[in-house]
């Protein structure tokens, strides 16, 4: 158990003192969510209805631009090979850095939604649907990438395919999170959200573990 | 088949395009496979003289 | 020569690959003879002897290749796990091989059921692209093959590559059940009426028979060309094996 | 020394091992047996397959063929878990101090040794403090034999335990060693270089390339 903290606090450490990753992955999201207007005009009747589906896009870029981050140093610098003989099965330690990743890339999200919200004229109620969404849905999204990542660690440009791996695969994820956040599918889309954001936070550790061991083949 | 109706263009397209398309990669596959085989008789031309001597069974 | 020729080298231990190419070669003649009669029987069915749908008129022709091909890029999905379990729980060497044959080939159908289903939807939706959910599930598996054909092509290391692929194949194959049952959920929430396609074995047997035969058809043509392929892969690897210990003779020229 | 508490023993028998790496077969039909207290030097030119061999005893790598049997290891123990592997990566953060990248696995391996103890030893007490980043090679190589001590484990996997390392480097790693062998731990090293052992008659030497 003690090697489960020691990850997830050596990740958080690593991150808070290696410069400003969790700032640029937050100028992204807000980014991605301010130049929309410039997109599709600055009329706010329809910005209002398309926030929702912006501010997951941007979640989802985001989360996918911290990806390459999660396992790559660890297999170069050799830690990956030395994860094998932990006391903690290699699944344990991987969930300890999905752990990781979520509060490192989906937390500082959720807390920044607010600016997104103001920009693309959403209301309160609606704001507080979207981060409930954000919350129950980016579990599901951080453990979609993790496996995205674990299994394109090997590669040298592995950070350029990850994305378009795992895209098609978090559909059920922006499909319930939108969902769920427009007041008439409202309670049922939360629940499935739920539902498919455990199933992957559950699968994630083991089949990652298992593409980290026969990547290090 | 009577005049070209509404339908029977799209008919006809999807017959074609799937004639097509699976045509196109019978061809590319029986290509690839003859193209490979070409190589390696040319490389195990190439080195016959050593390989028999080596007596490595063919 | 140098002592690595004498040495057993990777390929005499993966044995079975040459058996199979013995095996495989035998059939690939009487299969293409068998899949091109059932083709021809399929097509007289379908295109002359069954009649026109009451509801669809002549369109359900088309269904006579859209079925088979939808069939298949599910079908070759499943081919893929299968050899997907084998290259990591029995590490057979001829695993990899056929999970590698199967990728394109189920693009190419996945595809081609993108392009017959647009031309069936045309005249009964009036547009080429209609979001409905069994379309939409199929252009994500489309990707998602698309998505594998890359990864296989990331890897320098072929052999290694096999066991990364297999993999990523069984985290596809979880997530496909859940991206399917969303899209559906997702259609439904925008768009209640969903056009009705017979699909059912409710179907009279005047319009099953061609359908069946179509479907046997396209099998028969994967599964031959799959074979072809895989020998192709087999042959590709033992070039690039050749290839190597010429580098490698010419190296060192002990 | 640290206290010289007997390690748990084990002891490794291989049966005709075969790797290969690529399309290259790089050994077959390897055997060897090695006892508690005994260490093993694994010599040969480099492509020879040392790295392949020491991935393959640590089970990052399954061989082709042949097998690799531990004894003395109790059912529920995962694999593993009782060997230390010492590769050309160190597993070291730049950004973390020596202290943190040692305290961090001494916590994921279990270890129950003393850091300062353990630092002391390897002669980087005095920086422990220092972000492990401005560590020269040798000192590097250091911290990572600091992460052998502070877990103490029955089997060393060492592959080039002396590379990047001075002469009083080479020292450390043979006192080390001999530490270790002393509580019944077994080694297999991997080196082309000489080590400094006390006792010769507890080691065996294996060549490979040519000769196997």
């Amino acid at each position: 158990m003690k090697g489960f903290a020691a990850v997830i606090r050596r990740d958080l450490t690593l991150a808070f003192r290696g410069g400003g990753d969790i700032m640029t992955l937050l100028l992204f999201f807000v980014m991605v969510g301010a130049i929309v207007p410039f997109a599709v005009g600055p009329d706010k009747a329809l910005l209002s209805r398309l926030a929702p589906g912006i501010v997951w896009i941007a979640a989802f870029l985001s989360l996918l631009l911290g990806l390459d981050r999660l396992f790559r140093n660890d297999h170069e610098d050799g830690s990956l090979a030395l994860f094998r003989q932990a006391e903690l099965p290699l699944a344990g330690l991987v969930a300890a850095k999905v752990i990781a990743h979520w509060l490192l890339a989906a937390l500082p999200l959720i807390v920044a939604s607010p600016v997104l919200a103001v920009l693309l004229a959403m209301d309160a109620p609606t704001w507080l649907r979207v981060v409930l969404s954000l919350v129950i849905g980016t579990p599901g999204l951080a453990a979609l990438g993790a496996m995205g990542a674990a299994v394109t660690v090997s590669l040298p440009r592995g950070g350029l395919l990850a994305p378009v791996l795992i895209t098609p695969l978090a559909l059920p994820l922006l499909i319930f999170g939108t969902g769920s956040i427009d007041a008439m599918a409202g309670n049922s889309a939360l629940l499935l959200l739920a539902a498919v954001s455990l199933v992957l936070v559950a699968v994630a550790p083991f089949m990652a573990a298992l593409a980290l061991a026969v990547s290090e083949d | 088949m009577t005049g070209l109706g509404p339908h029977w263009v799209f008919i006809v397209a999807a017959y074609l395009g799937v004639a097509l398309v699976t045509g196109l990669t019978i061809w590319s596959v029986v290509a690839s496979a003859r193209r490979i085989e070409a190589r390696i008789a040319r490389l195990e031309a190439e080195t016959r003289p050593h390989v028999v001597a080596a007596g490595r069974p063919n | 020569m140098s002592s690595v020729a004498e040495k057993p080298n990777w390929f005499s231990r993966l044995a079975n690959p040459g058996q199979f190419l013995i095996w495989s070669r035998l059939v690939n003649r009487p299969l293409a003879v068998v899949t091109g009669l059932v083709f021809v029987a399929g097509l007289y069915y379908a295109l002359l002897h069954s009649p026109a749908d009451y509801q669809m008129g002549e369109t359900v022709r088309i269904m006579y290749i859209h079925v088979p091909n939808a069939w298949l890029s599910q079908f070759v999905y499943g081919v893929m796990v299968v050899s997907a379990l084998g290259s990591l729980v029995w590490r057979h060497p001829m695993a990899d091989v056929s999970m590698k044959a199967a990728a394109p080939l189920g693009a190419v159908f996945t595809g081609l059921a993108l392009y017959t289903g647009s031309l069936w939807g045309r005249p009964t939706w009036g547009t080429f692209w209609e979001w409905d959910g069994r379309m939409t599930s199929t252009l994500v598996l489309f990707f998602i093959y698309l998505g594998l054909i890359a990864l296989w092509r990331a890897f320098d290391d072929q052999l290694r590559a096999g066991r990364i692929v297999a993999v990523f194949t069984l985290i596809g194959a979880i997530n496909i059940p859940i991206v399917k049952f969303s899209v559906d959920w997702w259609h439904t929430l925008h768009q209640p009426a969903s056009v009705f396609t017979p699909e059912g074995p409710h179907m009279p047997m005047s319009i099953l028979m061609p359908l069946l035969i179509m479907t046997l058809a396209f099998t028969l043509l994967f599964t031959s060309l799959q074979l072809l392929s895989m020998q192709v892969e087999v042959r590709r690897r033992r070039l690039a094996t050749m290839e190597k210990r010429r580098a490698y003779a010419a190296g060192t020229p002990n | 020394m640290p206290a010289p508490d007997r390690l748990p023993q084990r002891q490794i028998d291989v049966t005709d091992l075969a790797c290969r790496r690529g399309e290259r077969l790089l050994f077959s039909n390897l055997g060897f047996s090695l006892a508690p207290g005994r260490a093993l030097l694994v010599r040969g030119p480099n492509g020879t397959g040392k790295t392949t061999l020491i991935r393959t005893l640590a089970g990052l790598i399954a061989p082709d063929a042949g097998s690799i049997a531990i004894a003395g290891r109790s059912e529920e123990e995962r694999p593993g878990t009782d060997m230390h592997l010492l590769a050309h990566a160190s597993g070291v953060k730049g950004r973390l101090t020596v202290e943190e990248n040692l305290a961090f696995w001494r916590a994921v391996n279990g270890g129950s040794g003393d850091a300062g103890e353990a630092l002391d030893i390897v002669g980087l007490r005095g920086i422990a403090d220092l972000e492990a980043g401005h560590l020269s090679a040798g000192q590097t190589r250091r911290l990572a034999l600091a992460r052998l001590i502070v877990a103490p484990r029955p089997i060393w996997l060492l592959d080039e335990p002396t590379a990047a390392l001075d002469a009083e480097g080479d020292a450390l790693v043979g006192r080390l060693i001999d530490s270790h062998l002393a509580q019944g731990g077994l080694c297999i090293a991997a080196t082309h270089l000489p080590l400094a052992l006390a006792d010769t008659d507890r080691i065996a030497t294996l060549t490979l390339g040519g000769a196997a």
